[in-house]
């Protein structure tokens, strides 16, 4: 079966985020108050060919953690897709 | 369903009487798949209808010209065994949409131009026009432009060595992105994008066919935006004409190409811009008066259900198209792999067919499977060569005596020189800090001075001493009061910042961002301007080897100026040292070379400067183009610095040439990057303040009887203008800052500009 | 004749300028590709600047699977030197054989402008013919150039003297300032400046050759 | 009441992917095989202050479509994010 995984890696508590904190900072000019702790993300979909559920998700953990994050600055965390995503 | 459908050939962009002159070209009705292969192969972005004709009035000959206008870069021989090879285009409708990609895309597509000839691509150029940056969606543009063309640039590894930046509004609601690329080549390796030897095989290499950029050229290119806000007004139909550019990939092609070219595996090689696998297929076929059959379903796809008009129009980009023989298919199929780029047979060089008459005619065949099904067969020579030519009418704006007769030389008040000044300077860095400059370790000079200068070398290149430089420049100020002058001045404010760094033109290539060729004022403009730049090339005996022509460029009815711009290539023989540049130093004397008074009616014309249309004054006048006086001063210069650069002694220590903001700004940013002061007698008002005429030079020299002996030797004039020292700016009466004040205004106005403070 | 591996991925694309570096040097400079598992031959190997793998992902990220990273980790391990240049510090940083991670520049924007280093330790192969405190005009061309690391990190960096180069106006945000690191034993550095855009005065700068003549020279003191 | 929200910006359908396709082409060499459809996007974490979880999302919703994304070749969406995310 394949699913379809979402990864999402953020950057770590205590890392600075330039990305996050220039949204920020921009927000206000262009109509947006109200609006604080702008943190800038990557996400990830793919499909991963398991033959359930928690064996697709642990496969995407793994993938995420070794690859497609870098322990040193980001977290990641993957989830089961919902229909349609 | 609506009542009255409209005809298939003109949902393609075609007219009732192209469709007539098709139904002639193949003696029956075209199908769908012909249509559609017509379509984008005849619109204006493909064909230069509408600019042909006029075109044909540029010189294009001399004898270091390998390759003229008409291939994909022109070429000329640079000595030692060296050739350049070089062109412009416009991104512009794709940039106005999704800026990032627009302008990446753009950098893609003119490598593609230049590595086909066979060269390394050696550096890319950037000329940009935007809107006032006071409306926001202006700074969205520019930072989206400027960070598209340092992701791609600065990834496929090709560096940015300078360009333009204009802001004006007639470019609020359809910015232009040009893009230049120059590259180098043994002069023996040059290949032609030529189709020859029956039985060869044509491979696509590079990227998968998707949807993307369907209909670009007919639909994006080759039309105006409907409303006056760009992307909003845009309708969903033109959506997936957006592309997103891998650099990565390209980067991939550029050394495979370049390997398979050095393996001698190629028989002749053309990139795949607008109109995707028709144009390269018909363009290759028509060159070697051959046939091509093509193998739709060959063809490599990244979407599901992709029809054959689809796959045969798609402008998916990172794609070449190689003519191989078959012996050479394995060892190219292994280079290839090496780089990760896919390479599939795609094509087939046939017969042409004799047809009763006894001629014969290379024939695109699109087929479903080599030995399947005749989707479409058509000559190829009509498609790729034979558009109709139109001599579109063309009209003297009728506004044109009452907007030159509102000349501001005269009678514009005199604001602050000092606060005026102040206004005319804006440092770019803030852009070309964003390109990787110094790739290859050539740039002697880089962004921000007059013109950018390299050392001509370079991987697999024979040893050389010699060096190149390249300026774009445009000036739609002048352009739009005098086509033809305009134009022609700015040929010359061209070579002028050649002759900065030592440089003698060789040849020009040119992007002629134009509006709505319906509109018969800008047809007018259009013949006017290719006038102008015939006048200046002829003047001053530089041929015309390549360039792009980019029309409708308008919004809810309304067109741009005139914006021509041209990019100028010149040769330094010695490179060893680098050119003095802005770099004067205490107690040098600074000279004004080349003549003090316009040629003409008015000793310091304003009309069209900076200055001028800085305060809403957009009438007046344009200065005389004298190719003799210009080329006096320019080659004077020109000798000047070369013999700083060859290694030889020389009493000149900066020097400066006078365009955008005058000769005050000349001096003032002379001021700024040197951080040393200058003394400059009384001028003659804020007219010889402020005046753009090109072909002066502001240049410093620690000898100053010497220097002007030697001006003097060469007939050119030279006028005494101060002594560099100290912490202020001053000139006469009329100028008086300090040059902390000059740096730091300089230095901030576009982040300030830009909301980035 | 000392031999230099210029490691070469594809999206690579400053290993003709590190090669023209090293060879003005007087030394032997070879292109090794990403596939290769073989680096026996060479004295030292040079990670080049570019984009590897497109930089798709994260600079860097790609890269560390290349078969040529296995060799260069035994290379490293072996003391010999190693050296990354912008791209290549990148490419090191997420191979774990330097410490630390390499964030886009605090402005969000590309950068290439000329910068003054200085030097802090010539305890590595990088900075061993420079002289501590000495002033260099080494160009930056990055986007991802920001140093960053854990406090934990730092300390130990600062304490082992592996700091190597700092920049002397922070131009991205590196943490305190850093612009080179080399790992405990010196014999691996990275530095995200180009010292190989620093090799004449024609192009602007000499100051990169004090760093390449150690480096070249550094495979005689391992050895 | 401040809202924690989650932004996810992709690619639109038919735009080319490049970044997710060379990821995809490298993972078998990774030795991560079976995935497929790799995608890669942008995520962005916010607190939006509004009156209720609806005006929260609307509002989080109209910052991404006019300032997070570029709705000629992305697509945004946004949802509230679960205690602790
Ligand atoms: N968009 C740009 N990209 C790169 N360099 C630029 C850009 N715009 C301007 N520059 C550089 O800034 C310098 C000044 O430009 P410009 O004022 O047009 O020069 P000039 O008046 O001598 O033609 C030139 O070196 C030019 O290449
Ligand atoms: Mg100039």
């Amino acid at each position: 079966m394949n699913y379809r995984v979402i990864v999402e890696v953020t950057l770590r508590e205590g890392i600075a985020d330039p990305e996050g904190a220039t949204i920020e900072r921009a927000l206000p000019a262009l109509g947006f108050t109200g609006v604080t702790n702008v943190h800038a993300g990557k996400s990830f979909r793919l499909d991963v060919e398991a033959t359930d559920e928690s064996a697709a998700l642990e496969r995407a953990t793994a993938l995420a953690e070794r690859l497609l994050s870098n322990p040193v600055i980001e977290n990641a965390t993957a989830r089961l897709g919902k229909a349609g995503e | 369903m609506s009542s009255a459908p409209e005809p298939l050939h003109r949902a393609l962009g075609l007219t009732d009487a192209e469709l007539g002159d098709i139904r002639n070209v193949l003696g029956r009705e075209p199908n769908h798949l012909e249509l559609a292969l017509y379509g984008v192969m005849w619109s204006e972005h493909c064909s230069y209808k509408s600019s042909r004709m006029h075109l044909r009035r540029l010189p294009t000959e001399a004898p270091h010209v390998l390759v003229g206008p008409g291939e994909n870069a022109g070429v000329i021989d640079a000595g030692d065994g060296i050739a350049v090879a070089i062109r412009i285009e416009s991104h512009n409708h794709p940039s106005a949409i999704e800026p990032y990609q627009g302008a990446a895309t753009g950098v893609g597509g003119i490598l593609r131009d230049v590595f086909t000839m066979g060269a390394r691509p050696l550096c890319v150029m950037d000329p940009l026009f935007f809107g006032e940056l006071t409306d926001a969606r202006q700074r969205w543009l520019v930072e989206g432009v400027v960070s598209g063309i340092s992701g791609y640039g600065n990834s496929v590894g090709v560096p940015t060595i300078g360009g333009e930046l204009t802001f004006d509004d007639c470019y609020a609601s359809n910015p232009l992105v040009n893009v230049l690329c120059a590259g180098a080549l043994p002069t023996e390796r040059l290949v032609l994008g030529v189709a020859s030897g029956v039985g060869n095989l044509a491979v696509l290499l590079g990227s998968s066919t998707g949807r993307d950029g369907i209909g670009g050229v007919s639909v994006l290119a080759s039309a105006g935006f409907a409303g006056d806000d760009g992307a909003a007004s845009l309708d969903d139909a033109k959506r997936p004409s957006v592309q997103v550019g891998d650099p990565y990939e390209e980067k991939r092609l550029i050394e495979a190409c370049l390997a398979l070219l050095d393996g001698g595996y190629v028989v002749g090689i053309q990139d795949l811009g607008g109109a995707g696998i028709v144009c390269a297929t018909s363009e290759t076929a028509a060159r070697g008066g051959v046939g091509m059959d093509v193998d739709v379903t060959a063809i490599p796809l990244r979407e599901p259900r992709m029809v054959p008009y689809e796959i045969m129009t798609s402008e998916s980009q990172e794609r070449m198209l190689a003519i191989i023989t078959p012996e050479n298919w394995p060892a190219v199929a292994a280079l290839c792999a090496k780089w990760e780029v896919r390479a599939s047979v795609v094509g087939h060089v046939v017969e042409p067919v004799v047809r009763q008459d006894g001629t014969s005619v290379g024939m695109l065949r699109v087929r479903d499977g080599f030995d399947g099904e005749v989707l479409a067969e058509v000559p190829a020579k009509s498609l790729a060569d034979e558009a109709p030519l139109y001599d579109r009418p063309r009209r003297r704006p009728a506004d044109l005596d009452a907007i030159r007769a509102d000349d501001p030389t005269d009678d514009e008040p005199v604001g602050s020189p000092n606060d005026d000044l102040l206004a005319l300077l804006v440092d770019p860095a803030w852009v070309y800090r964003q390109y990787d400059s110094q790739l290859f370790l050539n740039t002697v000079v880089g962004p921000g001075r007059d013109a950018a200068l390299l050392r001509l070398a370079g991987p697999g290149l024979p040893h050389s001493e010699r060096g190149i430089a390249i300026s774009t420049d445009s000036n739609p100020r002048w352009c739009a009061l005098d086509p033809r002058a305009g134009t022609a001045l700015t040929v010359a404010e061209s070579a002028a910042n050649l002759a900065c760094v030592g440089a003698t033109a060789k040849a020009v290539v040119n992007c002629l961002n134009f509006g709505n060729p319906e509109h018969p004022e800008v047809m007018w403009q259009l013949s006017e301007s290719i006038d102008g730049m015939a006048e200046a090339c002829n003047g001053l005996g530089l041929p015309v080897i390549g360039g792009n022509v980019s029309l409708y460029n308008e919004s809810g009815g309304s067109d741009i100026d005139p914006t021509p711009v041209v990019g100028l290539l010149g040769v330094v023989d010695s490179l060893v040292a680098p050119p003095p540049g802005w770099n004067w130093r205490e107690g040098d004397a600074v000279v004004l070379v080349g003549t003090r008074r316009a040629v003409g009616d008015q000793a310091h014309p304003l009309g069209g400067t900076r200055w001028a249309t800085g305060r809403g004054r957009r009438g007046g006048r344009v200065p005389r183009f004298d190719a003799v006086t210009l080329a006096g001063a320019i080659d004077f210069v020109a000798a000047e610095i070369a013999r700083v650069c060859a290694g030889g002694t020389s009493d000149v220590t900066a020097v400066h040439d006078v365009s955008g903001g005058g000769l005050a700004a000349a001096l003032a940013e002379m001021v700024a990057v040197t951080g040393v002061g200058v003394d400059v007698v009384e001028l003659t008002g804020h007219g010889e303040l402020f005046s753009e005429f090109p072909g002066r030079f502001v240049m410093a020299t620690s000898d100053v009887e010497a220097f002007s002996v030697r001006a003097g030797a060469a007939g050119v004039p030279v006028a005494s203008l101060g002594v560099v020292g100290g912490g202020r700016l001053r000139i006469g009466t009329m100028v008086d800052l300090a040059v902390g004040d000059i740096t730091v205004r300089r230095r901030g106005a576009l982040e300030v500009a830009l909301a980035l403070d | 004749m000392t031999r230099i591996g210029v490691v070469v991925f594809p999206g690579s694309n400053c290993e003709y300028d590190a090669a023209s570096g090293v060879t003005q040097l007087g030394a032997q400079a070879e292109f090794v590709w990403h596939s290769s598992t073989d680096l026996s031959g060479f004295d030292g190997i040079i990670l080049p600047g570019g984009f590897a793998h497109g930089d798709y992902l994260r600079p860097g990220a790609l890269a560390r699977f290349s078969p040529v990273m296995e060799a260069v980790g035994r290379f490293a391990a072996d003391g010999r030197p190693v050296l990354g240049i912008c791209n290549g510090f990148q490419v090191l940083t997420e191979a774990g054989l330097l410490p630390g991670a390499l964030q886009k520049n605090r402005g969000l924007t590309f950068l290439c402008q000329p910068t003054t280093l200085i030097v802090e330790s010539t305890n590595s192969v990088l900075t061993s013919a420079a002289t501590v405190g000495q002033e260099l005009v080494i160009p930056i061309n990055h986007f991802s150039g920001a140093y960053t690391c854990d406090d934990a990190t730092l300390h130990q960096l600062e304490a082992n003297g592996q700091v190597v180069l700092r920049y002397k106006d922070n131009p991205n945000g590196s943490r305190d300032d850093i612009a080179g690191v080399a790992n405990v034993a010196g014999n691996v550095v990275g530095l995200m400046p180009h010292p190989e855009r620093a090799m004449s005065t024609l192009l602007g700068s000499a100051d990169g050759r004090v760093l390449l003549e150690g480096f070249v020279g550094a495979y005689v003191a391992v050895r």
